[in-house]
């Protein structure tokens, strides 16, 4: 039985990046996963914002996804660490507390869904870069790239450790393991594992200290001369994307780093050759430099 | 009449303090001495409540300082099965528990004999094995 | 319930079989005696009132009341009533067991009675103190006087025993504790037999450079009692040995030993030509790091005893050693040797071993410029790769900045270890100051949570550490990473007490590691059966008055094995433990009291519920027999009573029989007493 | 004279909001177990460059003053979960501050800004929409023009906006009746 997937796209892939949803799509394809649409699905929500503006609300927005997804009868696969964060943590509370599944349920029930949270909720990256491994990954390989790339891991993968328990949070390799298989030379920068500062609604109330962040991240990226910067979701991507182009209006400063999204640096690597960098605001122009096998 | 299984360590020495100190508790609390908590197990409890006793209390060290490496945790998990069959056969479970006092510190088997007492005159829960008039 | 009334009922009828049931003593010939204490008692019991009650108990001959019964004249007038009555049992009704039961137990058996046939009713701290109505008060001394009567009508006499011990002593593990310990012991006439797992003795204190609070040389501190333990003609030193089988109990253990093969015999001189030929060069385990050794090796110049010792995981069998050898000592022959030792108690004393930080990963622990407070230890000897010099490992340069982090897997519930180890504070202090005299231009940071010096001298030499320009910083490092760009350290920490977060850039990082239990001790505590806490070192009896008793009778605990301690509370915890494990030996025999668990086999089914409840152990169970109770083990607890499904095992004087009697006689008179009222 | 009556030094109990502390505890977090070492703080990258001190955050916390609601800093974490995956007493801090959160915007502490973000959702279901130049490039891309969210279904997007996030107005226009 092939392998199937219920793909949440959220908000900022589908909405501002569409090239991380065309690019994950072949991906999926090309790896015979079936993807089931999920209609009607909606915002994570957001962990940061809505979970803190109210937790039990947010909660049932999320449970709403879960119950598409479980309807679908198909695991769900999100794209993004913050859609991974809200899903796979109401999911888990839900699994684990028959009381609060009662009492989501119940709020569920006027909205028409029901959720059992007997499904799990995976992240594109432990697909490509666990499932399927860094040597499983060779067979669906047209080429390699030439990069020197610099890993972004963001903070909802592997964070909290407890709860997710894919890869140490400190010293993880999953994707260094799994880029380095795609051809990329990896390359280390301080503070590598740190916050790029767009999370927990940061970025939204706070620009400048969101950029600030940005900024440190961004001065030891390039000062060990990547060229460009690999993530794992589409709100860094957002953030290091439009947040060069912030900085180096409000700072003067002339960032200039393009972001490719593991889908995209995937899709390219298996033959794709329009993975919409030309649609993102730093380094339209970058062209990804191919290895023949 | 309630029928408190004493340990000669700790708890007693909590009756004895409270007594030193003029502590006052209910003259239907009897106090029954064992050399270590873990001496009373279900056929006490029930010989005591099968004899008339309308709640039976079983008092011993803080877990972690028994005389007998732990025996208390042993009677802790014993007077938990007992509680699971007057369960079933219709009691209140109210009326047996096991607690833990401190030799210098009568107040703090006063404190049991207080619960206790409570647990038996409950109105609410079934009655108790030894308590049903 | 009536199940258990019918096996109640069973076990009334089997019981003229079971020989140990106290049932062929003679009629119960009671005596009850109610004291006045002054007005303590009488002030709110009616005493008279309660001797008269007391007089138509069953069983009862005698029954009157006194003024203070514990007087010269109170114990005379009981004497006297037994003799005039022909009492065999006497109740008491007064004060606490605890404060007058061994006077009137005294006053009859002086009188040719088992004590054990004395039984004392408390009315006073659980009676007339405790309750205000002099009615109600009275009621309830009767109810008490009438459960006290059951209980002696049913009691049995308990003998004293006398059980001859083997003096002789085993103290595993050869570190300062064992070391103590052991000639303790045999400075005392004991025999030890004294048995270390490694190579030599001297355990941790022979790896430490200088010890706080005074900066001494622990080699010269220690040497002495080195020296002694080696040529005490009463201790038996077995190195490469561990203890592979226990039998037995206090007393008499009998306690089998392994002993790994050397492959050098004791005449080797120690000359060292073996070492120089031989090709093969590893790591030094000793040095953890900072030294290495060859395949034929001692650890370190000093070790003892005094022999080299061939590694054979790295020996390449050239024979090189075996040639040069003058005294012919090299022998690949040499064996795995078992011996079995009877020994009377048994000192456990086998130390800690360092947290391994790996676990924190944050702390990227395995880079060389990040290193535990015991290498730093081997860092500074000057027997090791650096020559006692202070460097960098990664590049051999003097460090310029060197930090210091406390609490290393101690207080950190992440890593399951809540408690705090207590002496690296002070250890940290001393490699921090250590640093500083040696390179006084470097900047030596030190973050801590709370700095903890407790103790005479401790705070002081704080004092003096900080004099010395270290940089205390109250805050712990959330990380320390190397750089990817250069090659300092980066720690990330808050100075809490200026609210500032900061990164120092260091050259030298040095963990301070927390201590923890050894490893392997699972095993050897599963074969001496000993308790752990939950942190994984051996429990003591009891927190503050036996923190030398382990769980087990007969074994004793000394060192850090019980708990981190420095080398000053080791060696007098050592002490007390040797004290303890002399006692029982220099009297040369135990004195036990009978009033243990017993087996009737006929009614006992072998399910074994009572062996695994024991919480010391004292019920064994050998192939195809009835479980039998080891007299000198059992400790008279009554635990495993209710354990045995069918009553089988009952605990002299605290019998099922006995207990139910007290009780039932209490319920009952309660009933009586209130049916009279109304 | 009575300007001088309380020096501010005089902790005064009344101010005391024990909701904080209750709240903080039912989210796995005792503010009175933090032993104030500073990890959270060394951890996070807001206090970096903020006066944020998640340390201090915690400490106010423990001593449950109502100011810690209305105190800008708690929205500076990014919850980036580094306090939280090290902190020695295994506190779960990051959890703590979603807490406290709710916490203020139960009580009108909202942002306008991330007011707006709860507008957007309520309208479109997503917290970024999409806009006019991004259906382009969908279609461009070989993707549908918009994605089969809940942005197509009105019913339902109102229906939702009906029962969650509902927001409390901020404080200063807070009347008495509006108070539940
Ligand atoms: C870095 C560091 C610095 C320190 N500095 C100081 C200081 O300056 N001053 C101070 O007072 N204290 C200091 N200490 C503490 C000191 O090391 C201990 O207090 C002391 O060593 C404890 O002695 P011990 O005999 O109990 O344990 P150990 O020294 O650990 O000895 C235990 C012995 O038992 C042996 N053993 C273990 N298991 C078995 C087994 N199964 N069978 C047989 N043998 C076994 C071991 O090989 C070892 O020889 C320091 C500790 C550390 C980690
Ligand atoms: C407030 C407080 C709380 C404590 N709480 C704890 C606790 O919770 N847990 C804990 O482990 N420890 C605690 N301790 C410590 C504990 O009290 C001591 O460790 C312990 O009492 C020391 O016992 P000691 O026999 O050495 O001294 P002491 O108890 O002081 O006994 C010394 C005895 O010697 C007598 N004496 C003195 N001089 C002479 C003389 N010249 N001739 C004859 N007799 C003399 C004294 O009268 C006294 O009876 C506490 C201490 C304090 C102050
Ligand atoms: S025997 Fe006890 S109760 Fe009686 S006088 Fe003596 S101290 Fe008082
Ligand atoms: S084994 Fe022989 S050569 Fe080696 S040190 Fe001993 S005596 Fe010298
Ligand atoms: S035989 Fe082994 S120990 Fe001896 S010299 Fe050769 S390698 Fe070294
Ligand atoms: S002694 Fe000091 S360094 Fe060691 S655990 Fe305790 S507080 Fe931490
Ligand atoms: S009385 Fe206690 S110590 Fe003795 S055998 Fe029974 S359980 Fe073991
Ligand atoms: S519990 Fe009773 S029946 Fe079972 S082995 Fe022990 S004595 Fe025998
Ligand atoms: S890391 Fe934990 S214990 Fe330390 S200050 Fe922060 S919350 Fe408190
Ligand atoms: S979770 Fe929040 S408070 Fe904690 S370190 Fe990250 S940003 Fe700072």
């Amino acid at each position: 039985m092939a392998q199937s997937y219920s793909l949440f796209l959220g908000c900022i892939m589908p909405n501002r990046y569409p090239a991380i949803e065309s690019t994950t799509r072949f991906v999926l394809d090309k790896l015979g996963i079936e993807i089931k649409e999920m209609e009607r699905a909606g915002c994570c929500p957001a962990p940061g914002v809505f979970r803190s503006f109210n937790k039990p609300d947010w909660m049932v927005a999320a449970a709403r996804n879960l119950a598409i997804a479980e309807a679908n009868g198909a695991d769900l696969l999100t794209v993004c660490n913050g859609c991974f964060g809200t899903l796979f943590e109401v999911n888990h509370a839900l699994k684990n507390d028959e009381e609060l599944k009662k009492d989501v349920n119940a709020r569920l029930a006027d909205l028409g869904y029901h959720v059992e949270a007997n499904q799990e909720v995976k992240h594109i990256a432990q697909v490509l870069g666990f499932d399927i491994g860094p040597y499983g990954i060779r067979d669906y390989l047209k080429r390699k790239v030439r990069l020197r790339g610099a890993i972004h891991y963001g903070c909802h993968f592997l964070r909290p450790f407890h709860l997710k328990q894919i890869d140490d949070p400190e010293d993880p390799t999953i994707l260094e393991d799994y880029f380095e298989a795609l051809g990329v030379e990896l390359i280390d920068y301080r503070r590598k594992h740190a916050c790029c500062g767009a999370g927990g609604g940061v970025r939204a109330g706070h620009i400048e200290v969101s950029l600030e962040m940005l900024g440190e991240k961004m001065a030891a990226i390039t000062e060990v001369g990547a060229e460009a910067i690999l993530d794992i979701c589409p709100f860094c991507h957002l953030q290091f994307d439009t947040g060069q182009k912030s900085l180096n209006e409000k700072f003067g400063t002339n960032f200039n780093v393009p972001v490719i999204h593991i889908s995209q640096l995937t899709a390219f690597a298996m033959g794709l050759d329009d993975i919409g960098l030309e649609y993102q605001t730093i380094a339209p122009d970058f062209k990804l430099e191919a290895v023949e096998l | 009449m309630i029928v408190a299984f004493l340990c000669q360590n700790c708890a007693q020495g909590a009756a004895n303090t409270a007594g030193v100190q003029r502590m006052r508790y209910s003259d239907e609390i009897h106090i029954v001495r064992v050399p270590c908590a873990g001496r009373a197990g279900a056929r006490e409890i029930l010989h005591a409540f099968n004899n008339g006793a309308e709640a039976v209390a079983v008092i011993g060290c803080c877990f972690g300082a028994c005389h007998f490496s732990d025996a208390n945790l042993i009677t802790l998990r014993r007077v938990k099965i007992v509680k699971k069959f007057l369960v079933e056969m219709g009691y209140s479970t109210d009326c047996v528990t096991m607690y833990t006092s401190r030799a210098a510190e009568g107040d703090t088997i006063v404190g049991d004999f207080e619960d206790i007492l409570e647990r038996k005159y409950d109105p609410e829960t079934p009655p108790c094995p030894g308590g049903a008039k | 319930m009536s199940k258990s009334e019918k096996k109640g009922k069973q076990r009334k009828t089997r019981k003229a079989k079971n020989k140990d049931e106290p049932a062929e003593q003679e009629r119960p010939r009671v005596g009850v005696f109610v004291c006045h204490c002054g007005e303590n008692i009488a002030g709110v019991v009616d005493v008279k009132d309660v001797a008269e009650f007391a007089s138509h108990l069953p069983n009862v001959e005698y029954s009157t009341d006194y003024l203070f019964m514990c007087s010269k004249q109170g114990i005379e007038l009981i004497q006297k009533a037994v003799k005039e009555h022909g009492l065999n049992r006497t109740v008491v009704a007064s004060c606490s067991y605890e404060q007058h039961w061994p006077t009137f137990a005294k006053a009859i058996s002086d009188l040719g009675l088992n004590p054990h046939m004395h039984t004392q009713v408390n009315i006073r701290e659980w009676c007339s103190w405790v309750t205000d109505d002099k009615k109600a008060a009275t009621e309830k001394a009767k109810r008490m006087v009438a459960a006290g009567v059951a209980r002696a009508s049913k009691k049995e006499p308990v003998a004293t025993r006398k059980i001859p011990i083997t003096k002789r002593t085993m103290v595993v593990g050869g570190g300062v504790a064992g070391l103590r310990a052991a000639m303790d012991l045999a400075e005392l006439g004991i025999p030890v037999v004294l048995v270390e797992k490694e190579t030599s003795i001297g355990g941790h204190m022979t790896m430490l450079n200088k010890t706080f609070p005074t900066n001494e040389c622990p080699m010269c501190t220690v040497s002495p009692l080195l020296n002694g333990v080696m040529s005490h003609p009463d201790i038996e030193v077995l190195t490469l040995s561990e203890v592979t089988n226990v039998e037995g109990t206090m007393g008499h253990f009998v306690v089998e030993v392994t002993t790994k093969p050397r492959y050098v015999h004791d005449n080797c001189t120690s000359c060292g030509r073996c070492a120089d030929v031989c090709p093969v060069e590893v790591e030094n385990e000793w040095d953890h790091g900072f030294g290495m050794r060859k395949a034929i090796y001692k650890p370190f110049p000093q070790a003892l005893p005094s022999v080299f010792t061939l590694d054979t995981k790295h020996c390449i069998d050239c024979g090189s050693c075996v040639i040069v050898c003058p005294v012919d000592a090299v022998d690949f022959s040499m064996t795995k040797e078992e011996r079995t030792f009877e020994v009377g108690t048994i000192v456990v004393a086998t130390g800690y071993e360092e947290y391994d930080p790996t676990e924190i990963t944050a702390y990227h622990y395995g880079h060389p410029d990040i290193i535990t407070q015991l290498q730093m230890e081997r860092m500074l000897a000057p027997t090791t790769l650096t020559k006692g010099k202070i460097v960098r490992p990664s590049n051999g340069e003097v460090p310029k900045t060197v930090v210091v982090v406390q609490c290393v897997g101690s207080r950190n519930d992440q890593v399951g270890n809540e408690y705090c180890t207590g002496v690296c504070c002070m250890f940290g202090i001393k490699n921090a100051g250590i640093i500083k005299d040696h390179l006084p231009d470097t900047e030596v940071y030190f973050c801590y949570i709370d700095i903890r010096t407790p103790g005479l001298y401790y705070e002081e030499y704080y004092k003096r550490a900080q004099k010395k320009g270290i940089r205390f910083i109250r805050g712990r490092p959330s990380t320390i990473t190397p750089d990817p760009t250069g090659d300092k350290i980066r720690v990330e920490v808050e100075d809490t007490l200026t609210h500032m977060p900061m990164c120092i850039e260091a050259d030298l990082v040095v963990l301070s590691a927390g201590m923890v239990a050894p490893r392997g001790f699972g095993k050897l505590s599963a074969k001496l059966e000993l308790l752990r806490a939950k942190e994984g070192f051996a429990k003591e009896y009891h927190v503050k008055m036996g923190p030398v008793r382990s769980s087990r009778d007969g074994v004793y605990l000394a060192g850090a094995i019980q708990g981190p301690k420095d080398i000053t509370q080791t060696v007098a915890h050592a002490g007390g433990a040797a004290s303890a494990a002399a006692q029982p030996l220099v009297q040369g025999f135990l004195e036990k009291r009978m009033d243990t668990a017993v087996i009737d086999e006929e009614l006992c089914i072998s399910c074994l519920g009572c062996v695994t409840t024991c919480p010391v152990g004292a019920i064994s169970v050998a192939e195809g027999e009835k479980p039998k109770v080891n007299d000198v083990a059992c400790k008279s607890c009554g635990a495993c009573v209710p354990a045995c499904p069918v009553g089988a095992i009952q605990i002299r004087n605290f019998r099922d029989s006995q207990l139910n009697a007290e009780v039932s006689a209490l319920l009952s008179v309660a009933a009586e007493l209130e049916g009279g009222d109304e | 004279m009575s300007v001088f009556k309380n020096p501010p030094c005089v902790l005064d109990s009344g101010k005391r909001d024990p909701t904080i502390e209750e709240t903080l505890k039912a989210a796995g977090f005792d503010p009175n177990l933090c032993i104030q070492c500073g990890t959270c703080t060394a951890s996070c990258p807001s206090g970096r460059w903020t006066a944020m001190r998640t340390r201090e955050v915690m400490r106010k916390a423990a001593f449950s003053i109502e100011v810690v609601l209305s105190d800008p800093d708690i929205w500076l974490c990014t919850t980036c979960y580094q306090c939280y995956d090290r902190c020695p007493r295994d506190l779960q801090v990051t959890d703590a501050i979603i807490a406290l959160r709710n916490l203020a915007s139960a009580r009108g502490f909202i942002s306008d800004k991330h007011r707006k973000t709860v507008d957007l959702l309520h309208k479109t279901g997503h917290a970024v929409p999409i806009n006019d130049r991004i259906r382009k490039i969908r279609k461009e891309l070989g993707l549908p023009e918009l994605p089969p969210t809940v942005y197509c279904y009105p019913e339902e997007l109102e229906k939702l906006g009906k029962t969650l996030f509902q927001l409390p107005p901020r404080p200063e226009d807070h009347d008495e009746e509006e108070e539940r």
